[in-house]
């Protein structure tokens, strides 16, 4: 199990090593040097570019340059951007990667959970009435013109009903009267931090107690750490941030219909894949020996056949990602949401090419643990991966 | 089995409504506004009408403006250096003292921290030129230190010492010496002439400054230079930039420093900000100039009057006469707000629902939400002209725009009343290159090209220049009032005085996503130069690439024929852009702004005059001279400019309205708006 | 005479062998098209995809002949219907027909002054039966404009999808046939591209490099061709290489040209021609984004609208202003939502693993 | 013999475009307490759908028009859904072919016994389930140990054996074994097979066999049923239908398949295919391929004849089939 994830660690490591790679030469085919685009600019002095170039390797040798420019990257020094000059790219990313964090996690989770169960609920109910328009709502939320979208999802939910705010992500009369010794990102740190710490210690209780011998003891120890986990979470902030608390649901409920919106790009696609998956497994003959036990209609659909639709399901996950990542950078702009798709986009527009190669080389990063995400998520799965054999 | 994930699924359910009520809990608007003890009345202003006093206590609310990008720095260095974001000039704008500043809404230049107009620098035995400028007493920062000359000759030293970019050089002028060519290092000769300028700032004792100049200052350099570079606290930045002088890159080390805690001595202290979502400036009540009543006259003079400080003092003229605008500085509002949305929208909702009161944006409102703000009960719209213009450039290193006929009859064809009319209200037909309502300098003889000419005519003018420079066509352009033919309209093979034939030619103008607007002049052009024949062709072009291409050097210069953009013009005070754009040694092949490549002797000499000239008077008459030389010859056809249209709450009271480049031109007059009880 | 009958032989062996090739194709393309017929959803897209192409085709002809250029041209038509108006002080509007305020009238011309006349017109203008979805900003007619990018989005999707159905099944035949390195140098791209967001990179690109039409079409074929496409056309290739036909040609002494080319792509086309359909939905999406985050250097598109609309601040007018975003937003999800759909339902005829069902 | 399972004139249909299929038609047998029967026949005759239908695990597309299935008294067929279910696994379960697929490959073993056992029994605790599951095991010859691993941890043989147990784990009444042996090599089938033998005779258990494999049959089921299309036409005890089949049909099945036991025969083959039953042939359905068939059998449906004690025959020549090893090629 180690072994495979360290496999496709370094799998990982292998292939965004190549993407830097062509990364770097699609920046030497640029026509010019990328500095050029800096003479007009009255910011830049021509001593300035020179450095510049050098930071981002542009001088020298073909392969000096290539081995610096690599080098850099894994020290962390993206170079300085162009357009806030002179801030380092990783302190800009720093500063707007929880952000695009929360808000990707947030939607994959709500996208993936919803497409799932209603992709299943789908197949199970195939041929019944309805489902054709299930199916063209599903293709509509799959092929929908995405910016229109999330125009229209604002103008109705912000504008029209009013529900939720359009265009921020805190309230700032809420945060300007307040005392306060801690910023927003501190808070954003900490909701994602809390996050993590839930997933992990629930994974972890999965794992412990799919381990034990006892299946009994198995799910009251999982249940146990859920129900745990929730009330440390609940203790915790009480106790050690209490005054971040109003806070953190201020950017909660600022976080709603951006996630809701961007969480629709996946959502549709993975609908019609669970379907189609599930629809599949229907055909196994384990479903059959399912049914022949006299398991419950409910236990044959969610035990066996949707754990089963599961697995191809989320090896496309990937491409779902993909997906989610270039909707964020649709979503953060419409919904003003300063995160790493919209320093993508407005660094891509003003040809801060430091920044725009920076923040594209950490949404690469993002897609890659998505995906190693996904990959140690299958094999924990389907035991043929995990349990050898 | 399903037991417990029910639990869970309702567990979920529960602490999301959980978050999401208590999130709407403290989302509902508390009373935001506090109502204040000190009275009030209004003061308003209208053409010719004079406004009454106010007194000046603050009335402790907050002003909110939207504005629409975060801030990239709160350091004030950076901010004049390379980060010149007029968002963060928004903020951090109203800081630091000088010695001049300029007195809105007339563009006046007027005392700051100096105690009277400007003194006339004087020639030294060795060459250089001095002057020297007293300064008040009792100037404070907002940390109780004082104001002295010694903040400027700080400023001065790290400027020169750091070699500091962006708009510092332009600001002080540094003087450069001859550069030397080094043989050793490149074949090229890079020997250049010494750059006069300011060569020292000393502190002759606490309130008094002297500067020193290479040759004698024009007013460039002196008024409208020195006199308005910033005072940096010393006592705030000296320790950071002792620190700074030990890196390896000062200037950036100096940049990268947060100025948070600065102390101001304007109006408004910075107080922070929130990365992405705010920034905050409080009010400063003990500002030198809080509470100072302003008097325009009707002869141009004006007067500053503060009893508590014991100032009353009048420039230009004695203040007698009708009182034009009258009106008392506060603060007033005990802090401002500038909270960042993302687009008009959201921002005009906000406006509509009290969240803000205005909205700071450099190009003012979105055409789409005019309706909607004369619409709203509670929204004021205001217009004002900008500070700049969009142009046609023409390649005059080449054939046939070399031509001044050819580039005049391209001129001639453009219906900018048309266009106008088109983009509704979207621009404003300019013929000048100082715009229109910088009435103080702009030329009101300037040549107005084929303006009101019906399209017929418009033709015959220009088929007649063409003609008389020896233009010829193998099939003759005929009229085509239907306009029924598009490009390439009824000519052909239109050949040049030579007998060459004319090659087709690019317009690069940036394409409908960038700029509609000059998107669409490009369109219409391509459509009016055919109809001469002229095989010109529109290509929508990325902004930077234009840029690229047109102030590329040497032998690229040559690289483009016909391009559309604008320039946002500085100081309104002195208009010497004509010099930058026009004048021989400006030429962009060899890396200055004349794109055209134009060369006219005797718009060097008036250039030259300009930057030496040391009264207002003389350098107007010059900028009217240059003015209409340039627009007769045509390098530039100016196109049009873009009004600034404003909305803010009716519950504002700004004491003046009208002003070129509408009211984010001065952040929002944040010191002096009042709002009604 | 014995090598004459010879060739005369292999020519009618090869046009047999063709005709033969043909009447195998039309009778699975019947055999398909009625499976197809049966298919409610994906008939429903074809119908939306053939509305559309006669949209783009009438485009030009309505030009040509009932359309006056000078009006409806989608770039530099002008048509505003306009009403002469008196301008009168701010708040003595009596009737708004004829009358217009002061503060209005600058809105529009600054130097304006009560009692002078002033042309109004009204830009955008609502729907009306000159033009059918009114006018957007600029006083140009939205229908006209919106048939004439239907032409630019099939022109985009129909060159995305040829160059990337084009490129996907060259390589997934090659590395089917030859395996080996070629077969994972090729997989191993194609990993690598699924894994990068398409999106940011094409944002990315679009920073470094001018992007039109054209480029952007290229650009989604080759990504898409070197991509996902490649690896599911590979699989086909692989699973049609190891049947015994191919060993019976190969035995037969077919060159490996012949072999790709005469009887692995051939097996490989109907799987392709699906994956052109998901490749149209692809770029036409891709470019209205791209249009609208204001990256391409295009005249008109229905992206283009909509940023257009965005950009004047129409954006959030919801129902107001519903003639200048909805029927470009429409459009992009109509026409991409068809070949979707088309694909889906070939999906289930063509594809073998789906076919049983 | 007490009959715990009387299946009378069960009729089951599909539904399809293009008509009916007449899957199943007027099936009818009983089956003894402790007593073995295999269904042979060729693969489509109807055998599975005769399992499904006792099971009444059918395709929506599939109705079972007409005849009951009384199970301990209690007939099957008019049963709602829910109560069938609680039926199925507790009072007749089931051992299915291909015992790869039968397994949920994400799930222990242990676990998917225990699911069965914990529907049926709800009040069992699960050491009780863990110690009567390791019981199961060990009486088909599997480590207990090996409960807590995953179905791909099996070889095919020991799936199957678990297969066995988990058909065993509610102490069914009836035990319906569906190929249990087909994907088996040959070693591990007999070994399979004698198990469960030795099984079904240790505890008593009532079992219906299908299999296309007449030696398999022979070897485990104390009768013998022959289904040709959807119709039972021979059904007798192995004894004496395995020696001497009266149906041509059974006739030319026994003699296509070589004999494991007994004296060496010869084969002869079994030509043609079994009819598609949307439109099956009148008469008797074998009439097409029938060596012996006559012009009443291309008419008319033969009746069941008794040639035997409790050995009947739906032929109306029963009385020209030859011994086996008989007929000249």
């Amino acid at each position: 199990m180690l072994k495979f994830i360290g496999k496709r660690t370094v799998q990982n490591i292998l292939v965004f090593i190549v993407f830097l790679t062509a990364t770097f030469f699609l920046l030497q085919a640029q026509p010019g040097d990328i500095t050029d685009q800096f003479l007009s600019n009255p910011k830049i002095t021509p001593e300035v570019r020179q450095q510049f170039a050098e930071r981002l390797g542009l001088t020298g040798t073909l392969w000096e340059q290539y081995v610096r420019y690599m080098k850099n990257f894994f020290t962390g020094n993206l170079g300085v951007s162009f357009s806030e000059y002179p801030k380092e790219v990783m302190d800009i990313i720093a500063e707007r990667l929880p952000r695009t964090l929360a808000l990707f996690l947030f939607a994959t989770f709500l996208a993936f959970i919803v497409g799932f169960k209603s992709g299943k609920l789908l197949a199970w109910r195939r041929g019944k009435r309805g489902e054709h328009v299930i199916t063209l709502t599903g293709v509509f939320f799959q092929t929908v013109f995405y910016p229109w979208f999330a125009v229209v999802m604002i103008w109705i939910f912000a504008f029209f009903l009013g529900w939720f705010p359009a265009g921020k992500f805190l309230t700032v009369d809420k945060w300007l009267t307040a005392e306060r010794t801690f910023d927003a990102n501190a808070v954003f740190d900490r909701m994602l931090l809390t996050v993590l710490a839930v997933a992990v210690l629930i994974i972890a209780a999965e794992i412990i107690g799919r381990r034990m011998n006892s299946r009994v003891a198995g799910r009251r120890f999982i249940w146990g750490t859920r129900v745990l986990t929730l009330i440390a979470l609940v203790v915790w902030w009480e106790a050690v941030w209490p005054e971040m608390i109003p806070f953190a649901l201020d950017i909660a409920y600022h976080l709603v219909l951006p996630t809701v919106t961007l969480s629709f790009v996946g959502f549709g696609g993975w609908m019609l894949l669970t379907r189609a998956s599930m629809l599949e497994t229907l055909r196994e003959d384990y479903i059959l020996t399912a049914r022949a036990k006299g398991l419950p209609d409910k236990v044959v659909r969610d035990r066996h056949a949707a754990r089963n639709a599961l697995l191809p399901v989320t090896t496309s996950l990937v491409i779902g990602l993909a997906f989610l990542i270039g909707g964020g950078v649709v979503t953060e702009t419409v919904f003003s949401w300063p995160g790493m798709g919209q320093t993508l986009l407005s660094a891509a527009s003003q040809q801060d090419i430091p920044l725009t190669i920076g923040a594209f080389a950490f949404i690469a990063v993002l897609a890659l643990i998505a995906h190693l995400v996904v990959d140690i998520m299958y094999m924990y799965l389907d035991p043929r991966i995990r349990v050898g054999g | 089995m399903t037991q417990p994930r029910k639990l869970w699924t309702w567990l979920a359910v529960i602490a999301v409504f959980a978050l999401i009520a208590a999130a709407c809990g403290q989302g509902t608007p508390t009373e935001t506004t506090t109502s204040t003890t000190a009275a009030q009345s209004s003061t308003t202003t209208t053409e010719g009408s004079t406004a009454t006093t106010a007194p000046p206590a603050a009335q402790g609310f907050t002003y909110k403006m939207g504005i629409f990008n975060d801030l990239t720095t709160d350091n004030y260095w950076a901010y004049i250096g390379p980060e010149s974001e007029v968002w963060n000039g928004y903020v951090l704008g109203s800081q630091h003292p000088a010695l001049f500043t300029l007195a809105y809404p007339n563009i006046i230049h007027v005392p700051d921290l100096a105690t009277g107009a400007a003194n006339t620098p004087e020639e030294q035995a060795d060459g250089t030129w001095t002057v020297t400028q007293e300064i008040r007493k009792g100037y404070m920062w907002s940390d109780g230190t004082e104001v002295t000359a010694n903040d400027l000759v700080f400023t001065y030293n790290v400027v020169k010492d750091f070699g500091l970019g962006g708009n510092w050089p332009s600001t002080f002028n540094l003087y450069v010496p001859e550069t030397p060519d080094d043989p050793a290092t490149t074949d090229v000769d890079e020997s250049a002439p010494a750059r006069d300028g300011v060569t020292n700032i000393e502190a002759v004792d606490d309130y008094t400054v002297k500067v020193t100049f290479s040759a004698q200052p024009g007013i460039s350099m002196w008024q409208n230079g020195i006199g308005f570079a910033p005072f940096m606290p010393e006592q705030f930045w000296g320790p950071i930039v002792d620190e700074a002088k030990n890196s390896d890159d000062p200037a950036a080390a100096l940049y990268a420093a947060s100025g948070e805690g600065e102390p101001s001595a304007g109006g408004l202290i910075y107080a922070g900000r929130e990365p992405g979502a705010f920034a905050k400036n409080v009010a400063n009540q003990d500002a030198y100039y809080a509470g100072t009543t302003y008097t325009f006259y009707a002869d141009g003079s004006f007067r500053q009057a503060n009893a508590d400080k014991g100032f009353d003092e009048v420039y230009y003229g004695d203040g007698t006469g009708d009182v034009t605008l009258e009106y008392t500085d506060g603060p007033y509002a005990k802090d401002v707000l500038y909270s960042i949305y993302g687009d008009q929208n959201a921002a005009l909702l906000a406006l509509k629902s009290g969240e803000i009161d205005f909205m700071l944006t450099p190009l003012g409102l979105q055409s789409g939400l005019k309706q909607e703000v004369l619409d709203s009960p509670d929204l004021s719209l205001i217009a004002n002209g900008s500070n700049g213009f969009r142009y046609l450039a023409f390649n005059m290193r080449k054939s046939p725009m070399n031509i001044r006929e050819f580039r005049r009859a391209v001129g001639c064809m453009i219906d900018k009343e048309f266009l106008q009319q088109l983009l509704q209200g979207a621009i404003i037909p300019a013929y000048s290159l100082v715009p229109a309502a910088n009435t103080f300098w702009a030329n009101p003889n300037t040549e107005q090209l084929c303006k009101g000419l019906s399209g017929q005519e418009r033709f015959d003018t220009a088929m007649g220049m063409l003609k008389d420079a020896g233009f010829t066509w193998d099939v003759e352009p005929q009229y085509d009032a239907d306009f029924a033919s598009l490009v390439p309209g009824t000519g052909t093979g239109m050949k040049d005085p030579d007998g060459n034939p004319v090659p087709e030619m690019e317009i690069l103008a940036p394409g409908a996503g960038y700029d509609p607007l000059r998107s669409t002049a490009s369109i219409w052009i391509e459509q009016w130069a055919g109809q001469l024949g002229i095989p010109a062709k529109a290509v929508p072009t990325s902004f930077s690439v234009i840029v690229d291409k047109v102030f590329a050097e040497g032998e690229a210069a040559k690289d483009w024929d016909w391009y559309i953009l604008g320039w946002g013009l500085g100081d309104p005070s002195f208009p010497d852009f004509h010099e930058a754009f026009f004048a021989s040694w400006q030429d962009s092949a060899e890396g200055g702004f004349n794109t055209p490549g134009y060369s006219d002797p005797q718009v060097d000499e008036w250039a030259q005059d300009l930057l030496a000239a040391t009264d207002v008077n003389t350098a107007r008459d010059i900028v009217h001279k240059l003015d209409a030389k340039i627009v007769e010859d045509a390098p530039y056809v100016v196109l049009f400019q873009t009004p600034v249209l404003e909305a803010y709450r009716n519950t504002l009271i700004f004491p003046f309205t009208d002003t070129l480049d509408g009211l984010q031109n001065l952040s929002g007059l944040p010191t002096s708006v009042q709002m009604q009880q | 005479m014995t090598t004459d009958l010879h060739q005369s032989t292999e020519e009618m062996l090869a046009e047999s062998l063709w005709k033969v090739r043909l009447k195998l194709a039309w009778r699975s393309f019947r055999k398909g098209w009625a499976s197809f017929v049966e298919n409610r959803i994906g008939l429903l897209g074809l119908g939306i995809i053939a509305l559309y192409g006669l949209m783009a085709l009438a485009h030009p002809i309505l030009l040509d002949t009932v359309w006056d250029p000078r009006v409806y041209d989608p770039i530099i038509g002008y048509d505003a219907p306009a009403t002469i108006k008196t301008i009168v002080p701010d708040g003595q509007v009596t009737d708004p027909e004829t009358q217009v305020s002061l503060l209005e009238a600058r809105l529009i011309n600054p130097i304006l002054k009560v009692g002078e006349t002033l042309e109004i017109r009204e830009q955008p203008a609502s729907p009306s039966r000159k033009h059918l979805l009114g006018t957007d900003p600029l006083g140009r007619d939205v229908l006209s404009q919106l048939m004439f990018s239907t032409r630019a989005a099939f022109l985009l999707g129909v060159v995305a999808s040829l160059v990337t159905v084009f490129i996907a099944t060259t390589v997934g035949s090659v590395s089917a046939f030859f395996g080996g390195l070629i077969d994972t140098f090729f997989m191993r791209l194609a990993d690598l591209i699924l894994l990068v967001p398409f999106l940011p990179l094409l944002i990315v690109l679009s920073a470094l490099f001018q992007f039109g039409l054209l480029h952007l079409a290229l650009m989604i074929g080759i990504l898409g061709g070197f991509g996902g496409t490649a690896i599911i056309l590979k699989s086909q290739a692989l699973s049609i290489s190891v049947k015994p036909f191919i060993d019976a040609a190969r035995i037969a002494g077919g060159g490996k040209m012949h072999l790709i080319f005469r009887h692995i792509i051939p097996n490989v086309l109907p799987l392709s021609f699906l994956y052109m359909m998901f490749s149209v939905t692809d770029a036409i999406s891709i470019e209205a984004t791209l249009s609208f985050l204001g990256l391409l250097n295009i005249d008109m598109s229905w992206g283009i609208m909509i940023y257009q609309a965005s950009v004047q601040g129409y954006l959030l007018s919801g129902t107001k202003y519903w003639w200048l975003l909805m029927p470009a937003g429409l459009s992009v999800t109509l026409l991409a939502g068809s070949f979707f759909l088309v694909g889906r339902a070939m999906d289930e005829i063509i594809n073998p693993r789906l076919r049983k069902r | 013999m007490e009959h715990i399972l009387e299946v009378n004139d069960l009729t089951m249909h599909y539904t399809v475009k293009e008509g009916e299929v007449m899957a199943v038609d007027d099936v009818s047998f009983a089956l003894g307490r402790g007593e073995a029967l295999g269904l042979v026949g060729e693969s489509g005759c109807g055998k599975t759908s005769v399992a499904m239908s006792l099971i009444r695990l059918l395709a929506d597309n599939a109705e079972i028009q007409k005849g009951s299935i009384v199970l301990d008294g209690v007939d099957l067929v008019p049963l709602v859904e829910e109560e069938m279910r609680t039926h199925r696994w507790a009072d007749i379960s089931m051992v299915f072919q291909g015992a790869m697929n039968a397994w949920n490959p994400v799930y222990k073993v242990g676990d998917q016994i225990w699911e069965a056992m914990q529907t049926h029994f709800p009040l069992m605790t699960e050491s009780e389930a863990r110690e009567r599951i390791a019981e199961l095991f060990r009486l088909v010859g599997l480590n207990p140990a090996m409960m807590d691993r995953y179905p791909h941890e099996f070889s095919g043989g020991m799936r199957q054996r678990a297969i066995i147990a988990m058909a065993l784990s509610c102490n069914p009444k009836v035990i319906i074994a569906d190929e249990p042996t087909t994907a088996l090599d040959v070693i591990v089938q007999d070994q399979i097979l004698k198990e469960l033998k030795k099984i079904q005779q240790e505890l008593g258990m009532s079992i219906i066999y299908i299999s296309h494999d007449v030696a398999v049959i022979a070897e485990v089921s104390d009768r013998i049923g022959v289904m040709y299309a959807g119709k039972l036409v021979e059904l007798g005890p192995t004894d004496e239908v395995f020696p001497r089949p009266r149906h041509p049909y059974a006739y030319l099945l026994l003699a296509s398949t070589p004999s494991v036991k007994g004296p060496r025969r010869k084969l002869a083959p079994l030509e043609g295919e079994p009819p598609n039953l949307l439109h099956p042939p009148a008469g008797c359905r074998f009439h097409p391929r029938c060596p012996f068939a006559t012009e009443v059998c291309a008419t008319d449906e033969p009746p069941y004849t008794e040639v035997d004690e409790g050995h009947i025959v739906a032929c109306w020549n029963w009385e020209q089939v030859p011994e086996l090893g008989r007929l000249e090629a």
